[in-house]
């Protein structure tokens, strides 16, 4: 098993790295020992896991082991460092469910903190772990789960291809992440002094260069996160690049593909800036260097640039995938070809475009010059121009369709109501007036909510949903996944929504105690959000239970047209028995004798 | 099932992107701690710097890139034993460089720009970002070098010379920017 | 044809008419609980309340087409009997739109964009200056004029109808000095001195309204949540009064 | 790719490498003071180099190629 063999080649990675710098004189009890420890853990945790195995034995002229497949380990693959598309999709799936639910209990616990004023049931200490455990958890799975799991399971299949362009990177990206949650959840069992880290996700310095092993825990497990980020990236770039079946051209590709490549170039080159940044944060704690000492011409604005670089086109890595989901689903529910599919495409590029150019609208209230604001301001309002088509794509889908309010469905629609109040909101946030009383409250915790959580989160149940009978072969309860989807929706709009009011009024965020006035209404987000909590329950049991025992599942139980619904649910290795022949648009609903693809084609044809 | 992505002509410009992909975004950590260098010290550099020590070891490094190139214009030529004597002198150089940087320039520079300045946190951090690429760089040719040494390259199928040669330029080429900025460039 | 005529007919209808009532009951919705007591932050209440009413048409169109989508052409689920019209939207529809969303992204940014902006920073003057200083977690407040400092200060004490230049900056961490009755909230970064210029209005204390107060907006550590001082806002007599007794009580 | 192709690839590698030591030398002058120019001259020559090592050394030109070749057949 992987896992087993992972960890125990990186605790001897770890204890050699701590013994090599402890020789080479790094001095015992600082950060820096920990910190080149945890690179010989990552490399050793790398190695067991499987790269040694699977890859690096031909480095030094030995015979690679095969990587395991259905047919030698059967379940067990899903355990192993397998180079299956198929199967890092669902490891993804799988591992980032479960992270989401451990953030979410995480989100619990500070919301049990904050149903009162004045209570003290985490120390002001610990609810800033949790609370900052809660974020870079989120971070990571609306980073990486959409793009993950149906980055890697859909769109090879969606291409024609058999897999991705590098089996072998891809499954490094997975077994890439199992560290950060080791590190993050490590720093929370941290005692004393070192324990946990108070920053939020953002770590601004000076905070973040404030002594405390925890913190160094958090900076190593980000890092981490953004190389698994940029090798998925790559892949996935060069898997649509190079791997399309013959006749996929580029006008014909699937909505999904277009989000998930686009948003791999924000992935691969911003992805970079935060891992400098977060980088510099370490140099300052384990080398005494200065880039964060305003003194040396550094300082805290230095850093909130680089930071934001990044993490402003990260949330449109976050989102894209979610719109496309949400346009992958609507054409098929509602029997309509995607309404302006290559003006989709161009919104798609419009914010990939215009993503790099507004992260100043971060620090609107952080003393950066005035010439800086506004600028950053008109890039922001701008971006809602290719937002805007999205909009009107998935609208102009729906209207006059045949809808069928299935699950899927049901949720891609709540992406669009959920979204609509994302960013509508998000406009109050860049108005440089208005944002100065907006900025770092409840109005901006309730505004990317909507937008992250309202359009991504939901998205991504949407896409589990969609994709479940392809996946397991098997069909989840429909009624179950309705209630599911009402009591997830009307709990998520019961919590956030009264954000904006709590935010306007006078909560900022991040606190773990409030003024009494505000207590009502964060008495009445608490219990929304034990009530959201609540609503996963069923969406474990449905899942759980369909996956071992529910009735077997079409090929095409939806009556979609795109490729990956014309092969068997679950597909086979290497997807297709021959790669098919594209012919025709993926979203012809409704049009004379157009056909997508040619699965297998015949042999008489060819003659 | 025989496919084009199988073809290995197809499978090598397929590789190739992948590398140029993985350069590009490399790049971007030296994109992002240059453009800090400007930030926060603008043209300024410390009179005590070495710069003769500098153009040292920067043409350490091109002769490096000149024999990485002879080395894989030597095996695309079915030529091993070039291969491996210019490969060879690729490592040697490559260790001096590092050896260099870590053991003459990095003590010198302690003095008149500890990383506690402005100038010496990001003269460590530029120089040491680009040291540890070259490590790797250097692994990556060793292990080329062994596997080479095997027999295990080809004219027709070399990609991973070619790829370890390529990265080995990337680094170069990373320096060719990382010295004026950090030396040259004054007031 | 027809149907799809008559569909945008309806649907148009029942959105002039959910945007006419709403835009009649905005006004009248209370979203703010408390009045600003500055220019500044009637400025900024002004500048939300005129995004609510220009976000308002945007936010009935898509939920009516949604809503009038899901209700009007839902059909059995399992009914995969009948596909749509492909439709795919004519240039011209797509041009409308994208100048009828820059139109309006242009129009929010000119005002209130750069209107608040110019209005809210245009004038670097003042009668008065008081530095904020942040440290974990609490607040100095230092009145340079008159030679007041506060260490560890509960209160902030300000007088009325009066344009002060916050000068704000920190020892340790990022801060960020807001009163939300105010409006306005600047970071206090350390290294740096930044500054924020507000006229207040009225007189009130932290008793009368929770929104007098100083409050740490940056996440700066275990005592973030608590670094508030209390704001009053008194007339200049009482200010007077309360400097002289400050500089009495000094040593 | 012929012999003679290949012994052409090595010529060339020497151009190249003799063009960057230059181009070195240059610049070193130039910061110390013995040529007088400025940092937008060094910066010029810096990105020059870098073309030259990209083009010539690691054949981006050339990888591209391929591709767009690939395309049309």
């Amino acid at each position: 098993m992987s896992w087993i063999k992972g960890i125990l080649f990186g605790v001897v990675g770890y204890l050699a790295g701590y013994w090599l710098s402890i020789s080479l004189g790094v001095e015992r009890g600082t950060e820096a020992p920990f910190a080149i420890g945890y690179v010989f853990f990552f490399a050793g945790w790398l190695l067991g896991a499987g790269v040694w195995d699977h890859w690096a034995r031909s480095w030094f002229g030995l015979e690679n082991k095969t990587p395991p497949t259905k047919e030698s380990h059967g379940w067990k693959r899903y355990f192993m460092f397998s180079t299956d598309h198929k199967v890092i999709g669902v490891q993804y799936l799988v591992t980032f469910a479960l992270i989401f639910f451990l953030a979410g209990a995480f989100a619990m616990a500070f919301r049990y903190e904050l149903m009162r004023p004045g209570r003290d049931w985490l120390s002001p200490k610990e609810f800033n772990t949790v609370m900052s455990t809660h974020g870079i958890l989120m971070i990571a799975v609306a980073v990486s789960a959409i793009i993950g799991a149906f980055g890697n399971f859909v769109m090879p299949i969606q291409i024609g291809a058999e897999d991705m362009a590098f089996p072998r990177i891809n499954a490094l990206s997975y077994w890439t992440t199992p560290p950060v949650v080791f590190l993050i959840l490590g720093a929370n069992l941290l005692q004393g002094a070192d324990y946990g880290f108070d920053f939020g996700w953002t770590a601004y310095p000076p905070l973040s260069t404030v002594a405390g092993l925890g913190k160094l825990f958090f900076l190593l497990a980000f890092m981490t996160l953004g190389l698994s980020s940029i090798l998925g990236a790559l892949n996935i770039l060069i898997t649509v690049i190079r791997l399309r079946a013959p006749g996929m051209t580029w006008g014909r590709l699937p909505i999904f593909t277009w989000g998930v490549f686009t948003t791999s170039f924000l992935s691969l080159i911003f992805t970079q800036f935060v891992f400098t940044g977060l980088f510099m944060v370490v140099l300052d704690r384990v080398a005494g260097t200065a880039f964060f000492a305003p003194d040396q011409g550094g300082g805290a604005l230095l850093y909130e640039n680089i930071f934001w670089i990044y993490s402003h086109p990260a949330v449109y890595v976050m989102i894209i995938p979610g719109f496309a989901i949400m346009l992958e689903i609507l054409p098929t529910f509602a029997r309509k070809p995607l309404y302006g599919y290559k003006w989709a495409i161009g919104g798609f590029f419009g914010i990939v475009a215009m993503s790099a150019t507004v992260w100043a609208h971060h620090m609107f209230t952080s003393g950066m010059p005035d010439w800086m604001t506004v600028p950053f301001m008109a890039a922001t309002e701008f971006i809602s121009i290719p937002t805007g088509i999205i909009f009107l794509s998935a609208l102009g889908t729906i209207w006059m369709g045949k809808l069928r309010l299935k699950t899927p469905m049901l949720f891609a629609l709540a992406v669009v109501f959920n979204f609509l109040i994302g960013g509508l909101t998000g406009i109050f946030n860049a108005d440089v007036a208005t944002d100065l009383q907006l900025h770092d409250t409840y109005w901006v915790v309730g505004h990317f909510h909507y937008t992250i959580v309202g359009g991504e989160i939901f998205a991504l149940f949407a896409g589990i949903y969609y994709w479940f009978p392809k996946i397991t072969g098997r069909m989840f309860n429909e009624k179950l996944g309705k209630l599911h989807f009402w009591w997830m929706f009307l709990g998520f709009q019961a919590v956030f929504l009264p954000m904006f009011w709590l935010g306007y009024n006078g909560m900022n965020r991040r606190i773990a105690d409030y003024i009494p006035e505000l207590a009502g209404t964060n008495m009445w987000v608490s219990a929304s959000a034990f009530l959201l909590g609540a609503s996963f329950l069923v969406f474990i049991y449905n899942v759980v239970n369909s996956w071992v025992r529910g009735p077997q599942a079409a090929n095409n139980p939806w009556g979609a047209r795109t490729l990956e619904w014309q092969i068997e649910s679950p597909p086979i290795e290497h997807n297709f028995h021959q790669i098919p022949t594209v012919t025709g648009h993926p979203y012809d609903y409704g049009v004379e004798g157009s056909v997508h693809a040619v699965l297998a084609p015949q042999a008489e044809a060819a003659d | 099932m025989s496919t084009l992505a199988h073809d290995s002509k197809y499978q090598l410009v397929t590789r190739r992107l992948g590398l140029w992909l993985f350069i590009l975004s490399e790049s971007m950590i030296f994109i992002a701690l240059l453009f800090t260098r400007f930030l926060m010290q603008g043209v300024y550099r410390p009179e005590e710097l070495n710069q003769t020590l500098g153009l040292g070891i920067t043409t350490i490094l091109l002769i490096s890139s000149f024999t990485a190139n002879r080395a894989e214009v030597r095996i695309a030529q079915g030529d091993r034993t070039g291969f491996l004597r210019n490969l060879a002198i690729t490592i040697i150089l490559g260790l001096v460089f590092l050896v260099v940087v870590v053991a003459v320039e990095w003590p010198e520079a302690l003095h008149f720009a500890p990383p506690s300045t402005g100038y010496g946190t990001l003269f460590f951090a530029i120089t040491g970002m680009h040291a540890f690429h070259v490590l790797t760089g250097l692994i990556i040719l060793i292990i080329i070098f062994f596997q080479g040494k095997r027999g295990q390259y080809s004219p027709e199928d070399h990609w991973g010379a070619e790829s370890g040669v390529v990265y080995w330029h990337f680094v170069d080429v990373v320096w060719i920017f990382v010295y004026p900025i950090l030396y040259l460039f004054g007031p | 044809m027809e149907r799809k005529n008559k569909d945008l007919i309806y649907a148009s209808i029942i959105w002039f008419v959910l945007t006419f009532v709403g835009e009649m009951l905005l006004p009248s919705w209370r979203f703010i609980a408390s009045p600003p007591y500055s220019i500044e932050g009637e400025l900024i209440d002004e500048a939300f309340n005129l995004l609510l009413v220009l976000g308002f048409p945007v936010f009935t169109f898509v939920l009516v087409a949604l809503f009038y989508s899901i209700f009007r052409y839902r059909v059995k689920e399992d009914d995969l009997s009948e596909d749509g019209p492909a439709l795919h939207g004519s240039t011209s529809v797509w041009l409308t739109w994208l100048i009828v969303t820059g139109l309006l992204a242009v129009i929010v940014l000119i005002h209130p964009g750069f209107t608040g902006v110019s209005e809210l920073r245009s004038n670097p003057t003042a009668d008065m200056v008081v530095q904020i200083e942040g440290q974990q977690w609490n607040w100095t407040f230092t009145y340079p004029e008159y030679d007041i400092t506060i260490d560890k200060a509960d209160t902030l004490v300000l007088p009325v109808d009066t344009r002060i230049r916050f000068e704000v900056s920190s020892v340790d961490v990022i801060h960020s000095f807001w009163v939300p009755a105010f409006r306005m909230k600047i970071d206090a970064v350390p290294g740096l001195t930044t500054t924020m210029y507000l006229t207040v209005t009225e007189t009130g204390t932290f008793e009368e309204n929770p929104n007098l107060r100083v409050q740490c907006a940056e996440l700066c550590g275990t005592g973030h949540a608590r670094m508030r001082a209390s704001v009053e806002v008194v007339t200049a007599e009482e200010f007077a009064a309360w400097v002289e007794a400050m500089q009495a009580n000094a040593p | 790719m012929t012999t003679e192709n290949n012994t052409n690839l090595l010529k060339r590698g020497a151009y190249v490498f003799l063009s960057l030591a230059v181009l070195t030398i240059l610049e070193f002058f130039i910061a110390t003071g013995r040529v007088a120019a400025s940092i937008p001259l060094m910066a010029l020559i810096m990105i020059g180099k870098a073309a030259l090592v990209v083009q010539y050394y690691m054949h981006l030109g050339k990888t591209l190629q391929m591709d767009a070749a690939e395309a049309h057949e």
